[in-house]
Formats: structure tokens, C-alpha cells, sequence
């Protein structure tokens, strides 16, 4: 049954839950990267522990989503404390007695991160507020977050061009990868003709070495479906699509569970907040296909068709999904939507860089000391990030590159360190924001074979629609193979760039038209490593060959 | 229906305001190559050799999914777009196992006069030498794999003008194949009509009418569009 | 003006482009009267010369033998046309690189054992039987190669042009027709 | 009317899956993820139900069938090994733990066992970067894993089987 929804009741589950908090709350990690460490035995073993010591009424033992600090997980935080909150880390199931004594202000000998460490202390948690706090399966937790209050804001206060112009005052770009305008997209879509129109949220994280999505996925899953219903509301949509990956299981779960509960509580359904505003979500998983991310490819994939895209014009916002204008947007950008919209554009817009706002979430990997994620303001440097948050190259080594963007961007050397990281400065670098992933590569990275990982990744993973793409990079691979193997020559370099350039310039989408940066990029800025496994070329009296 | 003036290769062209940069070039008498393009079917914009350079537009277009537009100043011809096409051609070339000399197609094949109009004497890149079958289990035609450019214009002419839906692509990428049903023998597919309009649309020798030889297999592909038009536009042209 | 040094050579192809260059008719006596025939399969000449201005290469390179000779004739000659579809493309003896990695051992199996009507046995004699390469493989894709002259087989036309420019001291190339293979 | 004439229940489950979506063709995907799930794999009658229940040719269901990798058309074995390939695994010697599973298992990624109790995949990411390299071990992801870690894995599979024969 779907309950109806006023303001006042928002408020009455927020303070109803606010009442039913302990003093203590023991915040255990329960998302992919911690579970993969048993974090669902140890909150069993604090349950257990808080039960045997009689301490029910005292401890919570709360599930959360993710907190950033992978790296050092299963991380188990532990507030109601004194001075400030503890962070347990590389916490074990046998450690549950012990963490109960640290509650109890005992000795407890454990392992426990620094909060003052520059991973934490230099993020700016705006998208990734609720990570780690609240538990993402209880609707209750993000509702007393002040969860809910925007789309109720919106939708009694606010027309939807009002909406649609203050996203376009907080400067938001897409957060997938190409940085395209938010505001504008939702501009195009508000204003296309059409009987129907959907909103899709892209959750089909295929970047390898990201994972903020996910993330966000596990940890805020309200914070998402609340960022879509006011897209859906500012641009006259009625149905929502989450896509998916196959790969989240957790994710995909949990959103499950937040649709089921949204739709309880009436903030999803018919006559949202008893306005004529009506709003449906439905999951849709994908199944492993990286092109998927590209958004008409996307599209034919929710509708149940082989994933491959179709030429631009005409933009899913005039003709997407069955033809009806449809605004697709990535889970990170519509996780900004309330933050924005709850503390005004003007705020926003006072983050980050002139072209670049906001924050943006990083996972940070790689042979990086500290793995994880973060959220920094946009502009701040590779350095700050690298060297400062991540604590450098692991055991000493030096950090020879910083690779963003995934199979689409590039590597970025260790003299560029300094760079600001907004979409212009990485894009004049030959890579590109991305979605997030940033993966750090030291002085034994081989850039030719890292190419190649890519140039295979692209080769994969390319639909096989559109010539260039579909036989370019295989063709590239092959040189990349030869040029590794030592059998290479002058000449195959120069095909190797005539390709990239007609990769880059003739393929039918971003796939294929970003597939050849890595290689670019790498040839940019480590060609003697290229050079260093060339041949001389065959010999010939009349070398010249007739082309 | 509104007219849009433009200019393409320099030349002032006017067109009806849904024509393809494809069709008033072509009205014009100006031929961009194509291949995946086929009359009476949609466009998939695949094949990437119509692509031409828009004023004011940094991205290359595919002619056959661009519409004009006022003013619009589109160039067809250039050395980079010619060197584009060219490469194109030997990406495809290599591709699969194309030996014209033993194909059923030899002198009538769209790849093959393609290649000879680009200058194409010989292919710089890998021969990828990949195996492919043969299915020759339909009583009146043939798919030779080896052939097959992935055009993907025999599956759009059988669900679009034939609506049987028999053909379509499975795999991906490279990978990539055309099947019948359930990729099950093209003999045995039971939604096959055996119209042969799949066959009547192939630029290559992937699809042939069984017992033909080498260089035998022409096509009138006349037959397609008068098809079309008839269905859909309720006229019976034919052509003289 | 010194009499021009012509050579032709046939590795693993139908001899077709050869029968394509013997329908040069009576242009061949025209040839013969500036330039010399120094190698070729329909002369008897064992040993591939020095110094040779052009030299139409037919065939794919498919045996250790072919890779021998295609490397000595790179080396002893100025215009290496690369002559035909077997040249320039592989064409049907190519083939059976599709069979894939273990290309010999499937193909032989293919011919010898596979496919024999009687008797099958892999024959062997070694020296006197060049052994396959792994991959056969067209001309250019083992030297450089200064024109191509694809088709199965060019026509007598085509090949006349060449020579024609070749005999006048012009840049070796083909103008005339686009280029066409098969 | 049996949903399968072979009486499987679990084609019942699927139709009433397919139900569920009112047999609409765009939830095509979301059908096949339910028939693997039901079946292990994709066999052709499997997806020719699926075909017929949700009105499409067989050559789109096939098509859509072998675009994602997700999908398999052929048995898996009794235990699945997923070596990720992502580039955070892959920098920290992903390749080296696939090599590994490869060498003990005696088959390449993407195959299965000839006693079918092993299937050896790998995959583009599977979002655990901080862990790298990981490893899903029939659906549990394992952190930080290193060649011994994986050959200890597989031998573990393989003593029961050992036992019972």
C-alpha cells in the first residue's frame, strides 16, 4: 500500500527516528569492498557482543554504506564518544569484544585510523555526506539526514523552470565523464514537445578502476532516487530508469529496497506530497557491456535491444527513449541535485574552479599508499590528491603517472602533477575527468603495456557497429602486441597514429572516438618507451616504398 | 514543407527540410560513398565512409543521418576525408578473408569498386586471416561469413521491408556475426520466407544466390526500392 | 642509353600473372629490343643476379625458400613490383592462414591426411621440399615495396604502362585505371 | 497449460517473471538475467520460450543474448572463478593470479573444466579498486589476492570432489 506524504510527516519520521538513538553508535562498513572482509560476520559479532553485555540500550550497531577509506576496511566508526569519533581499522569479527571495551572507554588495543590524516581532512564531503553515517536500508536514517526535504521543497514552493535555472546557476556538469552543462541538458529536455518523457539515471560504471557510483549506490541510495524525482519533476517526466550493472549486486539490492520504501511512504508513485506530481522508478540491470555507458546505447539497452549506439542528432533529449525526450544523467550528477537545491546555487557555485563546480568524487587506486575514495572540491591538484591524500607511491617507489579517465582518458606524467583537476586543465593534458577513477601507476608501470591493457579493454568491449571502432582497434592492439614484442619499426609507429586519428575522428561514439587517448596520451608523454623497443627498418636498396 | 538552402562542394543546393545531407548531395549529382546505406531502408550510419565536414561543426557527420539545414555549408570531398575512407576500406579489407578473385561477387562488389575508386592497390594493415564458416544449407541461397562487412543491411531489410525478422547480429565487435533464428542452419530457420531481399541488398559476396560463380552474382536492387515504394508509398515504379 | 635489366619471379601463385605478361605480345619483342630478361621462370637462369632494375614479383610468399629469394631480390634490384593479387594480397594461398596458430602442421594434416583418397602419409624429404611458413604472407608485409600491381591477374595492359614508363626513365607507376584486385 | 512441456517448475517461475513485466519486449534483459539465474545458463529452448512467451523473432533474443558478456550460453561449472581485470587489479598483478588459475585449472578464462566443477572468468571491473587484485570466488569477493591465495582457493574446491570419488 502507498502511503501519502506532507512536509510535516518528513518531520515526524525524522524526529521519531532521532528518538530512537543510543548513546553509542558503532557505524560498521557493510559496503562491496568491506564485505568482501566479512564486514556481515562482524557487525553479527558486535550485535552479539552488545547483547552479551547488556548493552542494547546503549549501542547501536548500525549498517552503513561506504567510508571512504577502503584501503584500511572493514572500517568500524564508533561515535557518542567524548572527544571524537574512533575509526577501527582492519577490523576482524574476533575483534567485537575488544571494540565493546573501547566504548566503554577501556583499553582496547586495536588498530584505529588518524582523523586528522589529510585522506580525511582535505575532502569536502557534499555528494558523499551521508556515506558512512547513515544505513543505507532503513528510509528512516536518510529521511532524519533532512533526506526528502528538497523534492518536498521543490515540489510545493518552486515551478520547474525555476528548478531547471537553479541547476544551471550552480554551474553542475555531468559528472560522467564529459562534463556537459546539467542545467542546459535539463533545459532541452523541459522544453522538447512530447507526450511522455523519462528520466534514466546512468549507473552503468564500466570505467575499470571506478567504483564512485557504486559507492554512492550502497551507501546514499535516497539521495539518488530523490535527485532524479526533481529532475523528473523540472523536466516534465513520469518514469525513471536506473541502470544498473550487473556486476553491483549490492547496489542493485539496496536500490531495490529504497524503491520499495519510497514508494511506502508515498515519496514515489502517484500525487507525490499530495501535488498532481507523479513519479515511478524502475531498475534496470544492466549485463555487461561497457558501451552501455554511452547514452544511446544506454538507451536501446533499457529498451531490451543490443546495446549499440545510433548517431547524434538527434540527442536523447529530443528523441531518446521510444522516441520520447528523455534526460539521461550520471548517478553522481543526480546525487548533487540535493545539496544544490537544499543549500542554493549560489553555494554550489562558490565550490571549485570558474568552469569547473563543485566536488567531485575520486577513487583513488592503484599503487597509491592509501586506496579509497574521496571527494575533493573541484581545483584542487593531482599532488594534493596524489601525494598528500594518497601518501604517495607504496614502499617507497616513485609515481610515474596518474591515469584518469579510464579506457577513455589518459595518463597524465608525474612533472604535471600540479595540475588542477577540472575539466579543461585534464583535457589539455590528453585525458579527461571521467567519471572518477584515478589510478595511480609507479616507476615499474610499463606505459606500452598499459596501453595495450586499454587498447584490449576497447577492443573488447567495442559493439562492432561502426567500422572504425570495430576493426581500428584491433588493428591498434596488433601493433601495440608488435611494438611490445620488439618486432615493431618506425613505421608501424606511424600507422599507429594515422589509426588513433581515425579512431578518434570517424567513430560512430565516444567509445571508440576516446579509445585511442591512452595510447595518444602515453605517446605524448613517454614516446621513448615506445622508441626503446623499435627495430630498425628492414633494408631495401630502394628504401622508399610506394605508398 | 519548408525548403533549406545549402551549400555543398561549394555548390548552392536546396532541399526539402527532412532530406539527408545523403540525398540532396545526391540530387545535386554529387555522390558520396557509402556502404551500410541502402535505399528504402533506415540508416544505421555505420559504415562511416559518408561522413563529411559541416562548417562550424568540429565533428565529422555521416552524411546519411545528417539533415540539412539552412544554410548549412557541408564539404564531401578532401584529402582528409578521402584518407579517412581509404583507411576505412582497409580496416575492412583486412578484416575478413575478401579474396575477389574466387568470390562470387568479383565486378560486382560495392567493397571492391570502393576500393578501387579510393586508389587502394594494396592493404597496409595485418591481415587478421580470421575463420569463418560457410552456410549453404538454404536451398536457394548462400552466407559466406568471410565476406560479410557487418553492414548490417540484409538484417534491416528483413525486418523492415520483409518484417520476418530471421536475420540480425549476434556477438560483438570484431566478433561480431550475422545469424538466422536462433543462429541455427539458414535451412532450418523457420521464420525465413526465402524472399531473398537479404541477398538483393548485400554489397558483397557474403550473401549469393546458390550455383553461382565467380563474378555471376549481380543484384538488381531496383527491386528493393520498388518494393518500398509500393509498401509504403503505394506506388508501383518501375524503373526503365 | 644502357639496355634496361628486367626480372620476373613466381613464388606461390598460379603462374597466371605470368601468362598475364606473355599477353604483352608483340610489345614483348618491342621489350626485348631494349631491355634484357636477366631472371625469370621462362628463361633458365639459376641464380638470381646482381643489379636488376625491375623485377615483377608474382605470388605469395608462402616457404622458406620464397623468404630466401624475396630478401636477395630486394637486395639486387632497384623497382620491386609487387605483381598481382597473390603479391599484394595473399590471395588464395593465403587461405589457409585461416587454419590458425599451428598453421603447417593443420595444413598439411588438412591435404595429406585429412582429405587422401588413398595412401595417407605427410610427406617428408628433407632439402629438397622447402618447408612452409608459418603464415603466408604478401610481398610488402616482408620488404618494401615500390608499386603494386594488384588483379588476378593485371591485365597485359596495365603491365604495359609500367614497363613503358619504366623504359622512358619515368617514375614507375601505373596511372591509367584505378587500381582493382581480383 | 504447463508453462514448458518438459514440466521444468522453474519455467512456471519464469513465466511468472515474464508476467510480472506484463511480457512487455523491453524487458527483455531483465528476463534473460532471471532465466540465468534460474538455469545457470542460456540454452537455445530457454531462450526460444523466451522468445515466444515475449512475442520477439528468436534472432533478437539470441542477438541480445550474446551481446553482454554477462549472459552465458554454455554450462558453467560448479564453482565460478572471476579474476578481475580492472586496471587497479591489473597494475597490482592481476594478470599474474589469472595466470595462476589458468596454469592449475588447465584451462584458459572463459572456460570450464572438462569434469565441469570449475568455470575460470574474468571481468573489466567489478568496482572493488581499493581491494586490488580482486577475486569472486562463487559470487563472494576476496580482497587483496595473490597466485597462492587463488591456487588455495581452487584446491579447496577440489577436495570434496576428491573425497567423493
Amino acid at each position: 500500500m502507498e502511503g501519502t506524504m506532507q512536509g510535516d510527516d518528513l518531520a515526524a519520521i525524522a524526529e521519531k527516528h532521532q528518538g530512537s538513538r543510543r548513546k553509542y553508535c558503532l557505524r560498521t562498513c557493510m559496503s562491496a569492498g568491506c564485505m568482501s572482509s566479512r564486514a556481515d560476520a562482524i557487525k553479527k559479532g558486535l550485535d552479539a557482543e552488545v547483547k552479551a553485555q547488556g548493552l542494547e540500550g546503549e549501542v547501536e550497531v548500525r549498517r552503513v554504506g561506504c567510508m571512504g577509506f577502503c584501503g584500511l576496511g572493514p572500517l568500524v566508526g564508533l561515535d557518542g564518544m567524548k572527544e571524537r569519533e574512533i575509526l577501527f581499522e582492519h577490523v576482524t569479527p574476533e575483534d567485537a569484544p575488544a571494540i565493546i571495551r573501547a566504548v566503554q572507554a577501556k583499553d582496547h588495543g586495536l588498530q584505529v585510523a588518524d582523523p586528522d590524516h589529510p585522506f580525511f581532512s582535505k575532502q569536502m564531503r557534499v555528494v558523499r555526506a551521508n556515506g558512512g553515517i547513515i544505513d543505507p536500508e532503513r528510509i528512516e536514517d536518510y529521511v532524519a539526514a533532512n533526506g526528502y526535504r528538497a523534492l518536498y521543497h521543490v515540489l510545493t514552493d518552486i515551478r520547474p523552470a525555476e528548478v531547471v535555472e537553479e541547476i544551471t546557476r550552480s554551474g553542475l556538469r555531468g559528472r560522467g565523464g564529459a562534463g556537459f552543462p546539467t542545467g542546459l541538458k535539463w533545459g532541452t529536455v523541459a522544453k522538447s514537445p512530447g507526450a511522455r518523457k523519462f528520466v534514466v539515471c546512468n549507473g552503468d560504471e564500466g570505467d575499470p578502476g571506478a567504483y564512485m557510483d557504486r559507492s554512492i549506490l550502497e551507501s546514499d541510495p535516497h539521495l539518488v532516487l530523490e535527485g532524479m524525482a526533481i529532475a523528473a519533476y523540472a523536466v516534465g517526466a513520469d518514469q525513471g530508469f536506473l541502470y544498473v550493472r550487473a556486476e553491483y549486486p549490492l547496489a542493485i539490492s539496496r536500490l531495490q529496497t529504497a524503491i520499495r520504501q519510497a514508494k511506502q511512504l508515498g515519496l514515489l508513485g502517484g500525487g507525490i506530497f499530495e501535488t498532481p506530481f507523479t513519479f515511478n522508478v524502475d531498475i534496470r540491470i544492466g549485463a555487461g557491456a561497457f558501451v552501455c555507458g554511452e547514452e544511446t546505447a544506454l538507451m536501446a539497452s533499457v529498451e531490451g535491444r543490443r546495446g549499440t549506439p545510433r548517431p547524434r542528432p538527434p540527442f536523447p533529449a529530443e528523441r531518446g527513449l521510444w522516441g520520447c525526450p528523455t534526460l539521461i544523467n550520471n548517478v553522481e550528477t543526480f546525487a548533487n541535485i540535493v545539496p544544490i537545491i537544499n543549500r542554493g546555487a549560489a553555494w554550489y557555485a562558490g565550490i571549485g574552479t570558474e568552469r569547473s563546480k563543485g566536488t567531485k568524487v575520486f577513487a583513488l587506486t592503484g599503487k597509491v599508499q592509501n586506496n579509497g575514495l574521496i571527494e575533493v572540491p573541484m581545483g584542487i591538484t593531482l599532488r594534493q590528491i596524489v601525494e598528500e591524500m594518497g601518501g604517495g607511491a607504496i614502499g617507497g617507489a616513485k609515481v610515474k603517472a596518474v591515469q584518469t579517465g579510464g579506457p577513455s582518458g589518459g595518463c597524465i606524467p608525474a612533472e604535471y602533477l600540479d595540475t588542477s583537476v577540472d575539466y579543461e586543465s585534464l583535457t589539455k593534458l590528453g585525458s579527461i575527468m571521467g567519471s572518477g577513477g584515478m589510478v595511480v601507476m609507479d616507476d615499474s608501470t610499463n606505459m606500452v603495456e598499459i596501453a595495450r591493457f586499454y587498447m584490449d579493454f576497447c577492443r573488447d568491449e567495442s559493439c562492432g557497429k561502426c567500422i572504425p571502432c570495430r576493426a581500428g582497434t584491433v588493428q591498434m592492439f596488433e601493433l601495440l602486441e608488435k611494438i611490445l614484442s620488439r618486432k615493431a619499426t618506425a613505421r608501424d609507429i606511424a600507422m599507429l597514429e594515422e589509426l588513433c586519428d581515425l579512431v578518434k575522428h570517424t567513430s560512430l561514439c565516444g567509445l571508440g572516438q576516446t579509445a585511442p587517448n591512452p595510447v595518444l596520451s602515453t605517446l605524448r608523454f613517454f614516446r621513448n618507451e615506445y622508441t626503446e623497443l623499435l627495430q630498425p627498418e628492414p633494408a631495401g636498396e630502394c628504401a622508399a616504398s610506394g605508398q | 514543407m519548408a525548403a533549406k538552402t545549402l551549400k555543398i562542394d561549394g555548390r548552392q543546393v536546396s532541399a526539402a527540410e527532412d532530406t539527408t545531407v545523403l540525398d540532396a548531395a545526391a540530387e545535386a549529382g554529387i555522390r558520396i560513398p557509402t556502404l551500410c546505406h541502402l535505399e528504402g531502408v533506415y540508416d544505421a550510419g555505420a559504415c562511416r565512409l559518408c561522413l563529411v565536414e559541416v562548417a562550424g561543426t568540429a565533428k565529422l557527420l555521416p552524411a546519411c543521418t545528417t539533415l540539412v539545414a539552412e544554410g548549412m555549408e557541408v564539404v564531401t570531398q578532401s584529402d582528409r576525408l578521402r584518407r579517412y575512407r581509404r583507411m576505412t576500406l582497409e580496416l575492412l579489407l583486412a578484416e575478413r578473408n575478401h579474396v575477389c578473385a574466387v568470390c562470387v561477387a568479383n565486378g560486382h562488389c560495392e567493397l571492391q569498386s570502393l576500393a578501387s575508386e579510393h586508389g587502394i592497390d594494396h592493404v597496409r594493415y595485418d591481415y587478421r586471416f580470421p575463420r569463418w564458416g560457410v552456410d549453404a544449407t538454404h536451398p536457394r541461397f548462400g552466407l559466406d561469413h568471410n565476406r560479410c562487412i557487418l553492414c548490417t543491411r540484409c538484417v534491416r531489410v528483413c525486418w523492415h521491408i520483409e518484417g520476418a525478422g530471421t536475420k540480425n547480429v549476434a556477438g560483438r565487435g570484431a566478433k561480431s556475426f550475422i545469424i538466422d533464428d536462433l543462429n541455427q542452419p539458414w535451412g532450418d530457420s523457420e521464420s525465413c520466407t526465402s524472399c531473398g531481399k537479404c541477398v538483393l541488398a548485400c554489397p558483397t559476396g557474403a550473401l549469393f544466390d546458390r550455383g553461382s560463380t565467380v563474378g555471376e552474382m549481380e543484384r538488381d536492387r531496383t527491386k528493393l526500392e520498388f518494393i518500398v515504394n509500393a509498401r509504403e508509398k503505394k506506388q508501383w515504379i518501375v524503373s526503365e | 642509353m644502357d639496355r634496361l635489366r628486367i626480372a620476373t619471379a613466381w613464388f606461390g601463385g598460379c603462374a597466371g600473372c605470368h601468362m598475364s605478361f606473355l599477353d604483352l605480345d608483340e610489345f614483348l619483342i618491342e621489350l626485348a629490343g631494349k631491355a634484357d630478361l636477366v631472371f625469370s621462370p621462362v628463361i633458365d637462369v639459376k641464380e638470381y643476379p646482381e643489379n636488376v632494375d625491375v623485377c615483377l614479383v608474382e605470388g605469395a610468399i608462402c616457404n622458406h625458400d620464397n623468404l630466401e629469394l624475396l630478401h636477395r631480390i630486394r637486395k639486387r634490384t632497384k623497382v620491386l613490383v609487387s605483381f598481382g593479387d597473390c603479391a599484394v594480397t595473399g590471395n588464395v594461398p593465403a587461405i589457409r592462414n585461416q587454419l590458425g596458430p599451428r598453421n603447417v602442421e593443420n595444413v598439411l594434416q588438412c591435404a595429406y591426411i585429412d582429405n587422401a583418397q588413398d595412401n595417407p602419409r605427410l610427406p617428408r624429404s628433407e632439402g629438397i621440399v622447402p618447408e612452409l611458413l608459418e603464415r603466408v604472407r604478401p610481398v610488402h608485409e616482408i620488404v618494401p615495396v615500390e608499386v603494386f600491381l594488384p588483379g588476378c591477374p593485371p591485365s597485359a595492359g596495365k603491365i604495359k604502362e609500367l614497363l613503358e614508363r619504366v623504359l622512358a626513365g619515368l617514375p614507375p607507376r601505373v596511372d591509367g585505371d584505378e587500381p582493382r584486385f581480383g | 497449460m504447463t508453462a514448458h512441456a518438459s514440466g521444468d517448475k522453474r519455467f512456471k517461475i519464469l513465466e511468472a517473471h515474464i508476467k510480472k513485466f506484463q511480457a512487455r519486449q523491453d524487458a527483455l534483459i531483465e528476463v534473460l538475467h532471471k532465466a540465468q539465474e534460474l538455469f545457470g545458463y542460456l540454452e537455445d529452448d530457454l531462450l526460444l520460450f523466451v522468445a515466444h512467451r515475449l512475442k520477439l523473432p528468436p534472432s533478437r533474443v539470441y542477438g541480445v543474448a550474446t551481446f553482454y558478456h554477462f549472459f552465458c550460453l554454455k554450462p558453467q561449472g560448479a564453482h565460478t572463478c572471476v579474476v578481475c581485470l580492472g586496471t587497479a587489479c591489473y597494475v597490482k598483478g592481476s594478470a599474474k593470479v589469472l595466470a595462476a588459475a589458468e596454469a592449475a585449472a588447465g584451462i584458459k578464462s572463459g572456460e570450464t573444466t572438462p569434469d565441469s566443477q570449475l568455470s575460470l572468468l574474468t571481468a573489466r571491473c567489478i568496482g572493488a579498486c581499493a581491494i586490488a587484485p580482486a577475486v569472486v570466488y562463487d559470487g563472494q569477493v576476496a580482497a587483496k589476492q595473490t597466485p597462492e591465495m587463488v591456487l588455495a582457493q581452487l584446491e579447496k574446491w577440489r577436495e570434496p570432489c576428491k573425497a567423493t570419488t
